[in-house]
């Protein structure tokens, strides 16, 4: 391709286009000896982010330290994460001291291993707590965005592909939904299902807001995948399996899914951060994770009314989920860069 | 245009019903839900209870009652359980305060992205533009609980130079805007983050769009260029977001920042109501959020096809 | 098709421009008037006249209607405005703040008819702020009144006023019981049994004279007209109250106040209200509300404006005694064994004095904490007999739903109380409620809970008023765990016949019987912070333990 | 009404491909008044149905095995949906179709499933036709296995197949995007031969490839044809690259068949005015003869195909329209040797021919009985079939092409 436009003439803006792949090397078939698929070709360019991968890596290590907290903790700090020790003392460089004072004050952080960042209220290790926390808020974070990539990829496939009576139900469903605030539906229902249960989970279970956030998600990722499923079923390689007999099902799943695939996975951090803030959101509204589970959004709750003596109970826990919602967001723009580089994205709480 | 007009007020029609709906459902799965009883009170005997039962209609099917209390939303009489007052009232008197914090703090944001994306969009790859990546990132990337307590601790404890919480009437514009300082800043840091980004990759999009490299090549200044071209149709998608964002906010998904700086909002108003299990506010403010909603989304159409005369207004 | 859409852009868009102008407009004419710095220049000893007060508080009323509420921070505000026929003594701390006075009667009622009829007499020429006279039939007519919206307490009438029940379940046109006589200014009240605490509930604002044509509704917004020291001025329910002097106020006897104005704000952030109150931006921290740790130090350090003050209330978990595992008494004595009181106090910032009795210290019939059974209310827990108690009941492993509140501190309560069944091997889970509709929540018939907090504030000083909250039989939903016991029944039905000093070993004894039974797991008598900013009198505002804040006689410096 | 009832009879009354080098007469697929219309929909509370597109409107055409059959028209003439009619991708909203006598029109994909064997399609579009998330061995396997070919046999055949149409075996697991436009076409023919059709549909196959790359793709598909004994159905937008593949001719117009004729016949003696304009604007490679002859050049846009004109559907723009193609539709008439013509004034045909010629039963249901007037064709003088003298259509007639040179005959 001589007439490449790689160069646009204002040059000033300092955008340079890069020059497209596959066009310009592929068009005369097969000069790159190896077969390169498109998936490959995401991962080397991922591999060149390092900014990306690095915070991929703080990601890993904080799931990893809350995640493995019951294997380790207790016996570091002696004491479970709902273990309350009000009138307990603990050694402080060699003396002993309340873990909660006579008038209530908990001790602030010790830096040792027994109340390494101080005590709450009820003399409860906060360090245990922050990594139960974590633990917590990343479970619901998780199994929340499993749901909201299950649902949200069932809603798009089915509304866009069958279209008809499927969609029918389903979009109004999903727009119903999506115009929604999260956090007004999230609190409304969260606090109705804290009290009543949702079938067999009892309502403190953490799968509640998990569910909650989950369904409450799926429309923004359903949107798109609608969207992006819409057009997909307009090429005409849909055509060619139909036209073999196959059917429907396995055509959404096998022929059609794989090229929303990129879109989906893209859609996975996005949806991850935006998952753990609204679990932070709903746990401060106290219609997330219930007492005497803690959740980041629990711990910086709790941690407000100490805010002006002791700042570390609130703002430990904040930057826990500060960090952690950074590292997925950067990775997360890093997998988009890599994957699609055009994901137009809408997300908000 | 009719079709538009009809074709919008049917789909918030239907969302009006859908939201309504969901908040009158959402409650009755609470085994022992009984508004009776937190009417009656505290040491209410069973009589009264049954009695008050009988006169709010709770003793009817959920179905009979749901439309009894739509009947009364409409009409404007619905009165909520804990207080016995005429919530669309209450709305009424709490509305100007969500008002002065969602408008200016809207502003706010939506001015800050369009400057912020594009500085960062005409400076791309260079450091001013990672600066503002990097803190648009971060932005998105703080539970507004956070921020909102980060600038409490140090703005009003600390050094004191912001009260400490509160709504101050618009009679006192000045002390209005005192105590709306760090309301605003706090709601507005989220969505400058999302839309600065969000403006950002769609100008360098347009950068490469033929149509751009033509604009420039006819002769016009970068300026030109940047102002009538690439930025007019960069701004469609950062619109819509506004469209909603602005919509939600001011039917009370602001509550977060209501509840940290005391703001007694229709967000707050909500919040206290859905704690309280009291249904009529949280109808009303749903309602009145659908409403918005599907108010500004007509709105940012209608701006589209002044923007673009390409889309035609469609249901 | 495009100059269509301009045009109704353009339009809409002028809409929404109007929308906002009238929007802030409106906010405008609400013009706030605070505060404290407007006129805190006079600061010269001895007891000024005049000013404004700002009250912060982190709960707000249920109402500013005397008729629905019955809550301590509402009492304090409209025990102001709505004067009833008794009232209790103003500006007295102590348990002599607890005595009764005449209000509108001329005196202390007359009781005939062996203590089934009392009659009282109103004073002439009384007015309603308004300028109304008030009349003896307006006293049937508030309790009338209570009765339909229906007041939190209404049981006090409907129970023991003879007709009261009739006309709450609509089967009578009036309370039968209640007669007044407009020329003679005489109500007399004919009750169903002899019950001495009836003095205290006239002397309650609930059951105090509303003008005719009152509407029979919770006035949440407005208030009700009343004949107190203060009127209603604007009120935003559930965010802030304010209180005008009535200049019409004229009871001889009584005082008159002495701030022109009080404002009553709501932030349920306890901590910025503190720190309001530290920094001289309001002037009253709500007693109701419990001073955090966090600022505890700093206050503390303000000995002229700060004390902690005990008053008449007892927190408690009760126990479902009807269904496993509650209905076996090793496994309440086995929690009550090992409770842990030090513990509890601490989490209240150390507001709570230890003991296991019902009855507090400043109420006839209190039992020293020495005669707690099961543990040393002062000491740590029991654990071993508590282990033992617990092998007898046979009890481990069951499951029990613990109810708790979600305001601080209750809910680190529910925290604590959760570990210590768990300790025992119940498999305890929690439930948290939010304030706003907890009781009213595990008080409805249809939850019947396991477990669960309580806690009461003195409505009157009289033993009566805590232990009938354990009462089987007296139809009321404040006894959550569904306690009957025939003995503790006959006893309480007996006591209330006579004044409560007369009786008041035996009202010791039948507390004491409780805690023996384990009815109840009471773990303290909390103190109330009198925490005021530096423009506040405050030897010459004492907290009362009956109104808690007694705005009549608060003043400025 | 005419249709028939009993199946193939269309296919007896009309099938007689003559003078076609190819097919043996035994009809593969045959369509009968097949119609399919697209709703357009529109309104304010709900949406009604207003009007449709008439995009195949009671065609009724037979396919014999062995034979291919060209289908030209302009675009948006409703030959892509056609085709697509005849693999189901489509569902036909009239009209029956059968596949060897069977009437197919109405079953599920499960019945479908022997007919998906014998019939398949290639796309038009190289790049959208193929999945670019799969492998070239997938794409091609597939089909296979959906048809129950053994897998470990696969493989091999998929090697075997993409040796047979020209690609190197060794690419088997390369992507899509790897290949060039006419390497692309040719792992969709592959694709489609995977499951050894009989009949395979091809939806302009070689209109978005290079010239140079067409005509190889065109031979392939010749060759493939004398190999595997395939039937095509050939569509295209211009009639010089089907006459070189084409056995018999369909020229379509609006939804409606034009004209129906023996490849070579098509281009000696176009019988509808429609045919001759479309011969008229294939570009001759001399420049003098393309100049000097004399063309009919057709004016604007082919009508909106929700509101086609009554009567001739071309007569909108046809030079020789009178009253009568204004009101009543003509029946297709069936002139010697099998050529089929839907016009009352019949060109580079005698009055004779004209008189002896007869209402084919493939004619739309909706057409009239008015066969066009030979006593008129006489008056008027239309000029005898094949002569050179007076121009028009008969000029293109008189460049015959030489079967040999094949397709974008410029490059030999």
């Amino acid at each position: 391709m001589a007439l490449d436009p790689a160069i646009g003439p204002d040059a000033g803006s300092g955008v340079v286009i890069g020059s497209d792949q596959g066009s310009g090397g592929a068009w005369e078939g097969g000069r790159h000896a190896p077969a390169v698929g498109p998936w490959r070709l995401a991962m080397r360019r991922m591999r060149r982010n390092r900014v990306a991968l690095a915070f991929l890596g703080l990601f890993i290590l904080i799931v990893v330290v809350c995640v493995l907290a019951p294997v380790y903790s207790h016996d570091i700090a002696q004491i479970g994460p709902n273990q309350n020790n009000i009138t307990g003392q603990v050694k402080v460089g060699g003396q002993e001291k309340d873990v909660v004072a006579v008038d209530g004050t908990p001790i602030g952080p010790t830096f040792t291993s027994h109340y390494f960042l101080g005590a709450d209220t009820n003399g409860r290790d906060l360090a245990v707590r922050l990594l139960y926390g974590g633990r917590t808020s990343l479970l619901i974070g998780g199994v929340a965005t499993v749901i909201i990539i299950v649902l949200g990829t069932l809603f798009g496939l089915l509304s866009g592909y069958l279209r008809g009576v499927a969609d029918g139900i389903l979009r109004p469903l999903m727009e119903l939904i999506w115009s929604f605030p999260p956090v007004i539906l999230g609190v409304v229902v969260g606090t109705a299902l804290a009290l009543g249960g949702l079938g067999p989970i009892k309502g403190n279970s953490v799968f509640i807001p998990a569910f909650i956030i989950g369904v409450i998600y799926s429309p923004y990722l359903g949107k798109p995948i609608r969207g992006e499923i819409l057009r997909l079923r307009e090429q005409d390689f849909v055509d060619a399996a139909r036209a073999q007999g196959m059917g429907p099902m396995r055509i959404m799943f096998t022929e059609v899914l794989p090229n929303a695939a990129s879109t989906i996975i893209v859609f996975i951090p996005l949806m991850l951060a935006q998952a753990l803030l609204l679990e932070a959101y709903l746990s401060f509204l106290g219609a997330g994770v219930q007492a005497p589970n803690a959740s980041w959004g629990t711990l910086i709750a709790d941690g407000l009314n100490y805010i002006e003596t002791t700042p570390t109970f609130c703002l430990i826990p904040g930057i826990m989920l500060v960090l952690t919602v950074l590292s997925v967001n950067v990775f997360g723009d890093g997998l988009r860069d890599a994957l699609d580089p055009r994901a137009q994205v809408r997300i908000k709480t | 245009m009719a079709r538009f007009a009809v074709r919008r007020a049917l789909s918030a029609l239907a969302l009006l019903f859908a939201t309504s709906v969901v908040v009158f459902g959402a409650f009755e799965v609470i085994p022992s839900y009984n508004p009776a009883q937190a009417i009656a009170g505290r040491n209410a005997t069973p009589t009264t209870v049954a009695e008050v039962s009988r006169k709010f209609g709770f003793d009817k099917p959920v179905y009979t009652q749901y439309v009894n209390t739509m009947k009364l939303v409409f009409t404007g009489k619905v009165i909520d359980y804990q207080d016995d007052l005429n919530v669309v009232d209450q709305f009424r008197k709490r509305f100007p305060v969500t008002l002065s914090l969602v408008l200016p703090a809207g502003i706010l944001w939506f001015g800050m992205a369009v400057v912020l994306g594009s500085v960062s969009a005409m400076r791309a790859g260079r450091l001013t533009d990672r600066v503002v990546m990097v803190a648009a990132i971060v932005g998105v990337s703080i539970p507004v609980v956070l921020l909102a307590a980060l600038l409490l601790y140090f703005f009003a404890y600390k050094l004191t130079w912001f009260p400490n919480t509160g709504y101050h009437g618009l009679s006192n514009p000045v002390q209005w805007a005192y105590h709306l300082i760090l309301p605003w800043i706090a709601l507005a840091v989220l969505n400058i983050g999302f839309y600065s980004r969000v403006l950002r990759s769609g100008l360098l999009d347009m950068a490469n769009q033929d149509f751009v490299r033509t604009a420039r090549a006819k002769g016009l200044s970068r300026g030109q260029v940047f102002r009538r071209h690439m930025l007019r149709n960069s701004l469609m998608p950062i619109i819509t977001m506004f469209g909603l964002d602005f919509a939600t906010a001011i039917g009370g998904a602001a509550l977060i920042t209501e509840a940290v700086f005391n703001l007694p909002g229709i967000g707050q108003y909500e919040a206290s109501s859905i704690g309280n299990l009291d249904v009529p506010p949280i109808l009303v403010g749903a309602i009145l959020t659908a409403f918005f909603v599907v108010l500004f989304g007509a709105l940012i159409d209608i701006l589209y096809g002044l923007l673009d005369p390409r889309i035609r207004l469609t249901g | 098709m495009k100059r269509y859409a301009r045009t109704s852009t353009a339009v809409l868009l002028a809409a929404l421009v109007a929308l906002a102008v009238a929007a802030c407009g409106g906010s405008s004419s609400k013009s706030s008037k605070s505060s404290s710095s407007g006129s805190s220049k006079a600061s010269s000893a001895g007891g000024k006249q005049g000013g404004t007060i700002k009250i912060v508080s982190g709960t707000p009323p249920l109402s500013a209607d005397q008729g629905l509420d019955f809550t301590t921070q509402g009492n304090e505000l409209y025990s102001t405005v709505n004067l009833s026929l008794l009232t209790f003594t103003r500006g007295v701390a102590g348990t002599a703040g607890a005595k009764i006075i005449p209000g509108l009667a001329k005196s202390l009622p007359k009781v005939t008819d062996g203590g089934k009829t009392y009659t009282f007499t109103l004073r002439p020429g009384l007015h309603y702020s308004n300028g109304v006279p008030i009349k003896a039939s307006d006293v049937p007519r508030a309790l009338e009144r209570d009765l339909k919206i229906p007041w939190q307490a209404a049981s006090f009438i409907s129970a023991y006023i003879q007709g009261g029940m009739a006309y709450a379940n609509g089967n009578a046109k009036t309370i039968s019981g209640v007669v007044a006589n407009d020329k003679t200014g005489t109500i007399a009240v004919h009750l169903v049994a002899p019950f001495a605490p009836i003095v205290d509930v006239f002397a309650l604002p609930g059951t105090a004279p509303v003008p005719p044509g009152t509407p029979a509704k919770n006035l949440a917004a407005t208030g009700t007209v009343g004949d107190g020291q203060y009127k209603w001025g604007p009120i935003t329910p559930g965010h802030s109250y304010t209180l005008i002097k009535n200049p019409k106020f004229d009871v001889p006897g009584l005082p008159r106040g002495h701030v022109d104005q009080f404002t009553y704000s709501v932030n349920t952030n306890v901590l910025a209200n503190a720190e309001a109150v530290l920094n001289n931006q309001a002037d009253v921290f709500d007693p109701g509300d419990t001073l955090p740790a966090a600022v505890l130090d700093k206050v503390k350090q303000q000995s002229d404006r700060y004390q902690a003050v005990p008053l008449n209330t007892s927190w408690y978990f009760w126990f479902a005694t009807y269904k496993k595992p509650f209905n076996n008494l090793y496994a309440r004595e086995a929690v009550l064994a090992a409770m842990d009181d030090r513990a509890l106090s601490r989490l209240d910032s150390g507001f709570q004095t230890p003991d296991c009795h019902l009855i507090p210290f400043g109420i006839v019939g209190h039992s020293s904490p020495s005669s707690c059974p099961f543990h040393n209310p002062n000491g740590p827990a029991n654990l071993t007999l508590a282990k033992q108690l617990m092998q007898k009941s046979g009890m481990t492993g069951q499951p029990v739903v613990v109810y708790g509140e979600e305001r601080a501190p209750r809910r680190q309560y529910l925290d604590y109380f959760t570990g210590v069944l768990n300790s025992l091997g119940f498999k305890a889970t929690e439930k948290v409620v939010n304030s706003g509709v907890y009781f009213t929540t595990i008080g409805a018939p249809t939850l019947k809970p396991d477990v669960g907090f309580g806690d009461w504030n003195q409505d009157f000083p009289n033993p009566w008023d805590f232990m009938q909250l354990f009462a089987g039989d007296a139809g009321s939903t404040l006894n959550y765990g569904y306690v009957n016991d025939p003995h503790y029944n006959a006893t309480l039905n007996k006591l209330d016949q006579q004044p409560p000093d007369k009786v008041a070993s035996q009202w010791a004894a039948l507390d004491q019987y409780a805690v023996n039974h384990a009815y109840y797991a009471v773990f303290g008598h909390e103190s109330k912070p009198q925490f005021y900013s530096s423009r506040v009198d405050f030897a010459a505002s004492p907290l009362s333990v009956e109104y808690f804040l007694d705005l009549v006689s608060m003043r400025l410096k | 009404m005419a249709t028939p009832d009993e199946p193939g009879a269309i296919a007896r009354g009309a099938s007689a491909p003559n003078g076609s080098g190819r097919g043996n007469g035994t009809a593969l697929i045959e369509a009968e008044h097949l119609e399919l219309y697209f709703p357009v929909k529109k309104g304010i509370l709900v949406d009604r149905t207003v009007a449709h597109v008439h995009a195949v409107d009671d065609v009724s055409l037979v396919l014999t095995e062995g034979e291919t059959l060209g289908v030209v028209g302009e675009s948006g003439c409703g030959k892509s949906t056609l085709a697509r009619c005849l693999v189901r991708l489509h569902e036909p909203t009239g009209g029956t179709l059968r596949f060897r006598g069977r009437d197919i029109t109405k079953l599920n994909r499960r019945g479908l499933q022997p007919i998906r064997r014998e019939v398949q399609m290639v796309f038009q579009d190289p790049v959208s036709s193929l999945n670019p998330r799969k492998r070239v061995g997938q794409i091609i396997g597939v089909p296979m296995r959906l048809h129950g070919v053994d897998g470990s046999d696969v493989e091999s055949r998929v090697r075997d197949l993409l040796h047979r149409v020209g690609l190197n075996p060794e690419h088997i697991n390369r992507f899509p995007h790897e290949f060039s436009g006419g390497q692309r076409q040719r792992i969709g023919v592959a694709r489609a031969l995977a499951v050894n059709p009989k009949l395979l549909v091809l939806d302009e196959p070689v209109s978005a490839l290079d010239v140079s790359v067409q005509a190889q793709v065109i031979n392939l598909l010749d060759d493939l044809q004398d190999e595997f004994g395939l039937s095509y159905m050939f569509i295209a937008h211009d009639l010089s690259i089907v006459r070189h593949v084409s056995d018999r001719i369909v020229v379509m117009y609006l939804g409606k068949l034009m004209e129906v004729s023996p490849a070579r016949e098509l281009y000696e003696k176009p019988i509808h005015p429609y045919t001759q304009a479309l011969l008229a604007a294939i570009p001759i490679p001399d420049p003098h003869e393309n100049q000097a002859r004399a063309r009919t050049v057709l004016g604007g846009e082919p009508p909106n195909p929700i509101d086609p004109p009554p009567g001739c559907r071309f007569h909108t723009r046809c030079p020789h329209a009178t009253e009568i193609c204004a009101t009543t539709e003509p029946p297709l008439a069936e002139y010697a040797g099998g050529h089929l013509a839907a016009c009352h004034h019949p060109q580079s045909v005698g009055a004779e021919e004209i008189a002896s010629a007869v209402r084919s039963s493939l004619s739309p249901t909706s057409a009239g009985d008015a066969m066009p007037d030979a006593e008129a064709a006489r008056q008027a003088g239309d000029p005898a079939p094949g002569d050179p003298a007076t121009g028009r259509g008969a000029r293109t007639g008189a460049t015959p092409p030489s079967p040999s040179a094949g397709p974008g005959s410029g490059a030999p």
